[in-house]
């Protein structure tokens, strides 16, 4: 593929660069959420630079030849599993004159053969045919210099860690094992610690910038306030304790919620006793709410964004992870992948079902977060020069105050790697 | 359906029973009803359109196709249809929206004499605050319905949409 | 509609009297002409589609919702019918668009012998000279109908439109 | 249709023969048949909605409109049916695509005993890959349906499409 | 609100300088019409700038803590009453991270609470409450030096003047009187000369720019033009004069026409007499044209732009008064808010209800105005260096000319202002 | 028309230089198919440049006063026949304030109306009416320097070579006759060689830029590998033969395929003997097929694209005319017009209307190309640095590789064109 020299362009907005007015991240000039000039500049330093974006599931593609489509950032990109069963990752565009190569979303092939001029690549990427490359009727075909191997489907890097399927543009790129880091590898080895099954996706079109949702993911401070069902029908169980850890560059994030004391996670157990904050409110199905004892830690929830394409969740036994997918500075796309454990019983496996209805583009304790990026987009996308604050615990040592839960120390975190990555 | 069996429905269509007519009118009223009480906001009634252990789900047809479970609603039974309408009413946050269904394409077939299978397309078309009206989803109704002493009601209903992209969120059933 | 109501309905439902079917079948077919004479722009026609004294009117429902009585078209009489036709084939400047109407969700109510209201869903899909179809109005009509010499005629039909932002402008009647 | 021509249909209305009752439902499930193959992919039916002459057309109404000839679908016999069916599933190359039909507006008149003309509005909902839906086509059936020992059939089905700009390509016929 | 440094933008179009090739006004290049950088400037010198705009009638929101959501330009404010009566307005966008904070478009509330993290504000914008600002088990909240009073939501300026609430931005801006001014004023206190009662909205979408619509309602000249319906039906009465007023600085405007001698709006007294210009045509329910005397001066018609958002109407007997709100470069939404007076009898109610049928989106005499506006942006918009004209009655003194209706003097008179504020 | 200076607009995307890495045109960098610098900068120096824009058929307005309504690039224009039969083209933009002049699609008219004012023009665009000019009431109208002569609608040359009309906004485009050029001339001598009728017209809007549709109808290359009607039902004949030829600059193409030895268009001939590539599959209504032999030379197929808006196309015995409308980087709309010979018997009339079934947006053989384009569009758009290739055939003199029909060398002839008009 023939390189072009890179973009000239850089963070600026109508012609004025972008500030941060603190260096700690807790200003946030709205229009980050807005510019298409950093939207531009974040394809290049952040989907196409040194970062990990989460493609699949490894449970989507588990046999050789299997392959899915998806993206990083706006680039539409292929990932295969390849006859050795390891993976293969390309963009999808073909290496003759740019057509998708691949238009299925999912599916089993051997090879990829474009549509336009047939040209077919195996499940690596590498250029295996060309009609009429030699000409025909004693005509020539291709030039005689041209090689097959400088004409391969731009290849990506790709690793996956516990199923879960990532792909890079980068070289820079440190590996997928490292970019997790040691911090957040416990959280995946948690949730994926024995083989899944993948149940289905469901997709929600956001019309908010793909930051917005990375925050909403780091934001504990919203959990309880934006979301009434927990406090309407009292899902915030006596006793919920917290832990929430970061990587050191502030990019991934852990949180979770554990069951207090003597809280069987049995939604009986606590049904009767605990009035609901509006009188008489109460669920009649309350077995949505049980929780089954899964792991050593007994966890409500658990919400682990490695960024900047994924987010790692468990709700009670709801197992999901989500993937932000940008399109264009004003929208993005979430898509939810559902599974369970390849070893779940029947009954298990209809409380997943069933669990299924609290998150998603319908969720009764998710539902609102979309709509939360939508409120903030909307009020500022008038260009106004105006920033977000983001204060709540500043001043304390993240470790100190990040445990309750009521703290914008890693939405500070955030923004500081984010310039990092961006050179703002 | 093969073309024979198009024709013996046809054939006996050529002098369809007064029965028939009956059977369609009465289905097609009870979707004419239900849709209707939706889009007026009567999400009251909404459950008792339903058997107690009434079954309604929506799911994306991208999954359906490929035989795999999840979807965005699984409500099993009144008392899960009745918590979706409180946690609507009391819990969760969304901004003001207008339904408008469209039906068309209803077929039918007989279980036995108190069940019916049908099927129908449905598109709803969503007005938000800015007061613009879009296609908010497309699909087909998969319903099973049954006589009973109050009249018929669904035992089941599943939409699958093939608007796979749910814009910003859904809170009210289709 | 309480679910009693529902199962009254239903209940007499079950051995639904044909001249309930007969009823439903001419309100519906009324309604089929009156969306295929204005798609089919016999505009001249449609002032015979109500009775000498009908009311039409064209109302944003968030005035409706809210009591206000704004909207826009209020037509007294026949005359002021006509007048509309006549002002739209002479006077006024518009673009060149097609209307679909779409209609679903018939419910009636006898109100004596020869009066019924009515009410059905609308979406009217508009297609201008560019060539693309977009959803123009969506909206539910809130009509009474009597029975005349000359057959069902509309009394009153108040077109109450989710889509408070009309773009550019609305000549046609709905 | 002037005004004397409703009253005459109304007056007559007013004591609607069951048999015209029955015709209208013959005539409308055959309709509801059609549209319920063709969005579930049962393309292969579609052909035998048609009588083994039958013609099927689709023609943008601003050639219609002019008196002119061309559209994007001419088959003549049920082999041409058959061959844009196998193209379709054989040769062509398109995104996979949902269909939902709309209907509405339908009227028929008696030609003789066993035929009729019939027209009817339609909305064709599409949905592509990206989970998105949007009106891709509306406009006007306009069809000749014949009472044959298979029971009714098309003879001529002429889909006048409002839609000039067809987006990107139609290979499923409407 | 923290401020970052003003954008650098200006009045350039695919970096070429706009430019009006002569000073009269005369000539307006069609660039205005579609460029986005001509459109962010007019945000921020406009609309953010030393102007003041309609945003609501005090009849809409007459009680204590009513409110009702609008817009200055592309900016999604709020005005509310205070309990002791007075008015407040602020810019909608939460003082914490940005969220919109009143969600409907009008309604009754004590305090504002942003859906997101519960911030809660007073019906002045003070922000009144944080949740667990004081943070929670002992861990930190906010800031020890976290003022709620430098965290309100931003303020506007508000005031009224006859019933109609105006808000600016800008501390520039004159004092509501005097932006009105000497020569707008009479007209106002002339239509609302005693209490009103709200009646409805309707609204029109445009994809045409904003100023086209500014310009079509400084535009005498293409009234018996452009509306056939006067024509048509004869609504032109004989002897019909017209007075014709503008501020000094040419950006507000009042036009009045009035009955001729011996015409006393009674339409049966000319209905005979007056053949249609298209013979044979009659309105058969001529009481549509019936204009009952209200008013001192006999007045059929007044149309009173207040720039940059306002416009006062008084068709017959059908009042109302439109809201232009910007919408891009390509679309403006037009809102007409109808009203009656306090003491109008059923009858006049009725009256005014019947002649709405004149004006709105589906008005007789009024729907081709938003298509003119669409019909200029079409063939505008395709780049080319062009420029309308607008000649008539140049040359002339003002004053001379314009009486006749027959002037773009008022057109030329706004364009210079136009340039002024731009700094173009 | 007032003239701005030009605009300062160049070659550049996110303010970094395009460049085409290889003289020969062999590299094609995807920027140009979605900068929007790029596609503004394309209006003004190939639409508004020294090129000739297919508008209409002579046929679709054969009587004096008759017009059309079509675009020269982003701009609206409009075709007349005048009383004395000449053609007249101008700008549908009215002289006074811009407003779309014409506003129907079609149809006679001699005089035309600004809605807006009522100017008035004759069907040449020559100003004929201003209502008002003297004023009224004693009060003057336009200025005394007003001069008609100054201010007709801006006209656009216009001339028709065979029943095609062309117009030019350039005084520097070659006359029609030379620009079509003697090695085109003989392909639209040979489809217009006799008096047509027009039949009507399809159209297509298609996401994709308007170049990727010029490109394609100057690929030979895909036509049996993208259109697998031709293979699927064998209707590529034994020994087919191809010629084609472009123009000097190489931005003109005509391709023909002829029928090989022996067999005489009739499908009977040989429906039989050859066997569908896929088993069993025949079409069972051959006479789709059948090719009536019109012309000296027997062609089955005749595609010749005149940059930048025509394709002229024989398909079997399917007539009509491609007009590429570009409605943004991003889009562009394809019309096919259709025709017959004034002399065709009823039957020729009703086999034409028949193999419309093959050409136009449901086209058997031709539905492929939009979706093409568009896939190349979905992959390209990412803003990555990234080229197209075309090499097919590179190394070797165009005339001796082209006749195969397996070569690029008129796509990278019509880059080299295309960077030459552009000055890139
Ligand atoms: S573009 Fe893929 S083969 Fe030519
Ligand atoms: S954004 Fe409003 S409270 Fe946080
Ligand atoms: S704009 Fe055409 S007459 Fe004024
Ligand atoms: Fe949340
Ligand atoms: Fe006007
Ligand atoms: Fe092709």
């Amino acid at each position: 593929m023939n390189e072009l020299p890179k973009p000239a362009i850089n963070g600026s907005h109508n012609g004025k660069p972008i500030c941060f007015p603190q260096a700690d991240g807790s200003r946030i000039p709205y229009e980050v959420y807005s510019s298409p000039e950093i939207y531009a500049l974040e394809q290049e330093r952040i989907f196409r630079g040194p970062t990990w974006s989460f493609v699949a599931l490894e449970a989507e593609i588990p046999n050789p030849h299997d392959f899915k489509s998806s993206f990083v950032g706006d680039t539409p990109m292929v990932v295969t599993r390849n006859d050795d069963n390891s993976l293969s990752a390309w963009v999808n565009r073909c290496a003759h004159r740019g057509a998708i190569v691949c238009r299925s979303a999912r599916g089993n092939a051997r090879s990829h053969v474009c549509a336009y001029h047939q040209w077919s690549y195996d499940t690596r990427g590498n250029l295996r045919g060309i009609p009429f490359k030699h000409g025909v009727k004693g005509m020539p075909g291709m030039p005689s210099d041209f090689d097959h191997k400088d004409h391969g489907l731009q290849p990506l890097r790709v690793d996956s860690y516990r199923g879960l399927v990532f792909a890079s543009f980068s070289d820079q790129t440190p590996p997928l094992y490292d970019y997790i880091g040691p911090a957040m590898r416990p959280g995946i080895d948690r949730i994926l610690h024995k083989p899944i099954v993948y149940l289905g996706c469901t997709r929600q079109y956001v019309k908010a910038n793909w930051k917005l949702y990375n925050e909403n993911v780091r934001d504990p401070y919203h959990a309880s306030l934006l979301h009434a069902f927990f406090s309407t029908f009292n899902i915030y169980r006596a006793g919920m304790r917290f832990r929430i850890v970061m990587s050191d560059d502030g990019m991934h994030d852990w949180l979770m919620a554990f069951h207090g004391e003597g809280d069987d996670g049995n939604s009986a157990a606590y049904r009767e006793k605990v009035a609901s904050f509006k009188e008489g409110l109460r669920l009649e199905h309350t077995a949505l709410l049980d929780n089954v004892k899964e792991y050593d830690e007994f966890v409500n929830t658990h919400i682990q964004p490695i960024f900047p394409q994924l987010v790692v969740t468990q709700i009670q036994n709801t197992l999901a992870v989500r993937q932000i997918l940008p399109k264009g500075p004003g929208n993005f796309e979430l898509i939810f992948y559902f599974f369970g454990y390849a070893d779940d019983t029947p009954e298990m496996r209809t409380h997943r079902m069933m669990q299924a209805n609290l998150v998603g583009p319908a969720g009764l304790i998710s539902m609102e977060d979309g709509l939360a990026t939508e409120l903030v987009q909307r009020a500022t996308a008038d260009g106004s020069d105006a920033a977000a604050i983001a204060e709540m615990g500043r001043g304390v040592p993240d470790e100190q105050q990040i445990p309750s839960g009521i703290s914008e120390g890693h939405i500070r975190a955030f923004w500081r790697g984010y310039q990092e990555l961006m050179g703002l | 359906m093969s073309a024979s069996t198009i024709a013996e429905i046809e054939r006996h269509g050529a002098e369809t029973a007064l029965a028939e007519i009956r059977l369609w009118f009465e289905l097609y009223r009870l979707q004419e009803r239900y849709i209707s009480a939706i889009d007026a906001d009567r999400l009251e009634e909404w459950p008792d359109f339903f058997t107690e252990d009434g079954v309604y789900e929506i799911v994306p047809k991208e999954n359906a196709d490929l035989g795999l479970p999840v979807g965005i609603f699984h409500c099993f039974g009144r008392p899960m249809l009745r918590d979706r309408i409180t946690s609507l009413r009391n819990a969760n946050l969304y901004e003001a929206h207008i339904y408008r269904h469209m039906t068309s394409g209803l077929e039918f077939t007989m279980v036995d004499d108190s069940t019916v299978d049908m099927q129908s397309n449905y598109v709803v078309v969503q007005t938000l605050t800015d007061g613009e009206s879009r296609v908010y989803q497309a699909g087909r109704y998969f319903d099973r319905v049954v006589r009973t002493a109050e009249g018929w009601r669904y035992q089941r209903k599943r939409a699958v949409y093939d608007t796979s992209r749910v814009q910003t969120l859904l809170v009210t059933p289709v």
